[in-house]
This record gives structure tokens, C-alpha cells and sequence, in this order.
């Protein structure tokens, strides 16, 4: 049997707020893409509506493409449409 | 300067900064809490920042800018975060150029950027006892989907 | 504020009245003397006004540019004559606004009319000791050859 | 005979600096138009050369017409191109 894998993904805003946690933990058996874990994070959290289709992912605090396949050791982040200025 | 802080933002120390001679056109923006939004009257602010991503993004946002447009000189941005009054600058912005023309498009160009790009994340604190966290639908960037060298720039 | 003045610009007193609490943007331009001119080397300016006369166009500059963009609450001009040194302010611009899109268009315009049409004039003194009146062909607004009236607005 | 017509017109930036003085004095037996006053002037310092179609006249601290028939009485000025900025 293949070892658990673990993806800690920071939380911000709405997200951190809605979740109640700094992080949400993803546990699985294979490696994810960008774009898995954002489906995963929000199949488990469908009362966020529109946020899913506008919520980017960041890995080593960079944006990146939606199929890179991401390591359980990156730094990850959701980052949800950003309003500063 | 370019910086991502919890402190409120020395504007005087940025103008002067600012002074270039050779430099005909300074301009400034600053990006100041406003007491109402869509009809809501705001008593206060606080931003979020993801903040070591912040000051990355900010950074890429101004190289970005010097690149097209070289002729500018010296560009400054600080952005804070945490709680803020109306009135309070949230962002505060120096651009610097022999010639205006440059000024105003660069300076326009990083405030929409940040706008799209940093991590920094407004809520709004309502006289009603209301708070809202702001996440505009336009405000992300569907290119940071993709990575940079797949994109045409 | 709406001002030509001989005296040195507080631009610290202007920044302070450009905040108003309904407003999301305050933008400032700052024109500074450049130390250099088409590659003479600049070491002082003076400027020339038809004082009474600069005023009243610099008012009207400002008048038509609210009436253009009624959304700005505050626009302060302030414009200097005589001598002045390598760095400093000739003229200073605030222009405040509940979004920012209004207030760079309405700062644009302002700093764009003044070139054209308020009666300003800048003499520059080179380093190698010679001196020229600077009378841009572009600079002048032939609308003005007619009556407002006869203008299609 | 009539009585001679006297327009005093000031003077500013290189075309104050041309003449040596603030103030450009005509004379004439006929009033004219703001067009024909410009003219008469660099008529008399054709060294002036482009400022010549630049220039402009201000009549009581305003721009005015080319046309406009010019009083004595009013406050003239010619308005080189401007630089201020």
C-alpha cells in the first residue's frame, strides 16, 4: 500500500472565514494538480458559489498553471479574487 | 520602497523620495477608506495579506512596469494592512518620469495590477454592525491560471 | 485652492485638503524642474505670468474639468512663477474622487490645458550660461482663435 | 479729420525680450480686429518669424476672436505659446 498524501493549502478571507481555520488539510493517495485540489477543496465546501470558479492557487507564493502537478512539500495557497488597492 | 506593511503608510517620506532631478512629473496615488460602498455607510477596514506573497507580487508588478516603461525613474509602492479608518491611505503609490505621459500610464498601470494580482484582501466594517469581505468578480487575473512563459505577452 | 502665486507651493497643506472621506482616490501631480532640456544642462527656470489673466484660465481649466467629470469632489491647482530651483514644484495638482478612474482622466485633462492655454511662461537658464524662453509650437489651442460660442463643444 | 486710434498691448516671454520694453504701442486713424492688430505687429518685427501664427490675443484677460473689433479701451496682450506645466 502506497503512503497517505498530505496537502496543507493556506486560507484566506472569505475562505479562512467560511472554513474557521487558517488551513484546510487535503489527504489522499495520489499527487493532485492545481486544479484537483481547488475541486476537491471546494466539493467539500460547495456553499462557496461563485468563489470556485474565481479562486486561484498559489504554490511557493506564485501563481501557477492549473495543471502542475503539486508536491505535498510546496507552500500552497488559495487565493480568492484579492480586493486591495 | 516597496513594501507590504502593518504600519500606517509615511507619505511625507515617499514624497520626498519621490524628487528626482530629472525627473519633470511626479505623480502619486493614494488609496484612501472611503465612508460608503454601495450604499453601505463603512465605519472601518481591515485588510488581510498574505503577506511574504504580497510583497512578491508587488514587486513583479513594478519590475513589470519599469520594463515597459523604462524611461520612468524611481516607482514607490507601499501597501498596508490591518485595520484602517476612513480616510486612512490603504495604498500609497510614487511615480517619477522626465515626461508626464509615462507617469500617468505606469502609475495607472500598477494600481490596476495590484488590484488583480497581490494578495491583500479588504473587509469592510459597516455602521449597521454589517462586515463584508470584498472579493470583486473581476478582480482576479485569469492569466496567472496559466504560466508565464505559456502566454503570449 | 486655485492658485498662481509667486510663493514656494505647500504642497503639504494641499495633500491635507485633498482627503474627504467619500473619496476612494486622491491623485497629485507634481511639476518639478528638470536639470536638463533637449541635452542642455538646467541649472534655474523662471517662469513669466500674466498673472490676473493665468488665474482666470487656470479657474476655467478647472471648472471644465468638473463639468466634464462631475463625479470629482475636490480639484486644487496651485501654479508658481518667478525663479526656481532644479527639483522644485511649478505647479501642484490634487484631484480627489470616489473611484480612481474618474480622478486620473480629470488630472490628465488639468495638467494637459494648463500647457495649452494658461498664460505661463518658462524661461531656462543652462548651465553653459545661455537662456531661452521655451514657446512650444504644440503648445498653443487654436479653439481660442475663435469665440467659445462658435466651438462645437 | 479723425483723431488718431491708440491700442497699447503688453508683452510677455521672448516677445517682450525681442521689443525691450512690456507694452507695444499702435497707432492708427481706424479701429481693427484683433487679426489685424497681431498683424500689424509682427509686421513690424518680422524677425519674431514663427511666433508670428502662434500667437495669440487676449482682450480683457480672455482669448477673443480673431475678428473681433478691438477697443482702445480695452486690456490687450499677445499670448506667445504658453509652457507653464
Amino acid at each position: 500500500m502506497s503512503e497517505a498524501i498530505l496537502y496543507t493549502v493556506k486560507l484566506f478571507a472569505s475562505l479562512k472565514e467560511h472554513v474557521g481555520r487558517e488551513e484546510w488539510v487535503y489527504e489522499g493517495d495520489v499527487a493532485l494538480t492545481a486544479k484537483e485540489l481547488l475541486h476537491a477543496f471546494f466539493d467539500q465546501y460547495p456553499d462557496l458559489g461563485k468563489l470556485r470558479i474565481a479562486t486561484r492557487i498559489a504554490v511557493n507564493q506564485a501563481f501557477c498553471h492549473e495543471d502542475l502537478s503539486v508536491n505535498p512539500d510546496d507552500e500552497l495557497a488559495f487565493i480568492p479574487p484579492v480586493s486591495g488597492g | 520602497m516597496i513594501s507590504v506593511t502593518r504600519e500606517p503608510i509615511d507619505t511625507a517620506t515617499l514624497d520626498k523620495n519621490a524628487v528626482d532631478p530629472a525627473c519633470g512629473a511626479v505623480l502619486t496615488f493614494s488609496g484612501t477608506v472611503r465612508n460608503s460602498h454601495h450604499h453601505h455607510l463603512v465605519k472601518m477596514l481591515s485588510y488581510e495579506a498574505y503577506e511574504p506573497m504580497a510583497q512578491r507580487e508587488l514587486e513583479k508588478v513594478v519590475a513589470e512596469c519599469k520594463r515597459r516603461w523604462p524611461d520612468l525613474r524611481k516607482v514607490q509602492v507601499v501597501h498596508r494592512f490591518g485595520k484602517m479608518d476612513v480616510t486612512e491611505s490603504s495604498v500609497y503609490i510614487t511615480v517619477s518620469s522626465p515626461h508626464r505621459g509615462d507617469a500617468f500610464v505606469g502609475l495607472r498601470y500598477i494600481i490596476d495590477n495590484i488590484k488583480k494580482d497581490v494578495p491583500l484582501w479588504k473587509k469592510e466594517f459597516y455602521e449597521n454592525g454589517e462586515s463584508e469581505w470584498l472579493h470583486p468578480e473581476d478582480g482576479c487575473s485569469p492569466d496567472h491560471l496559466t504560466l508565464r512563459e505559456d502566454v503570449n505577452v
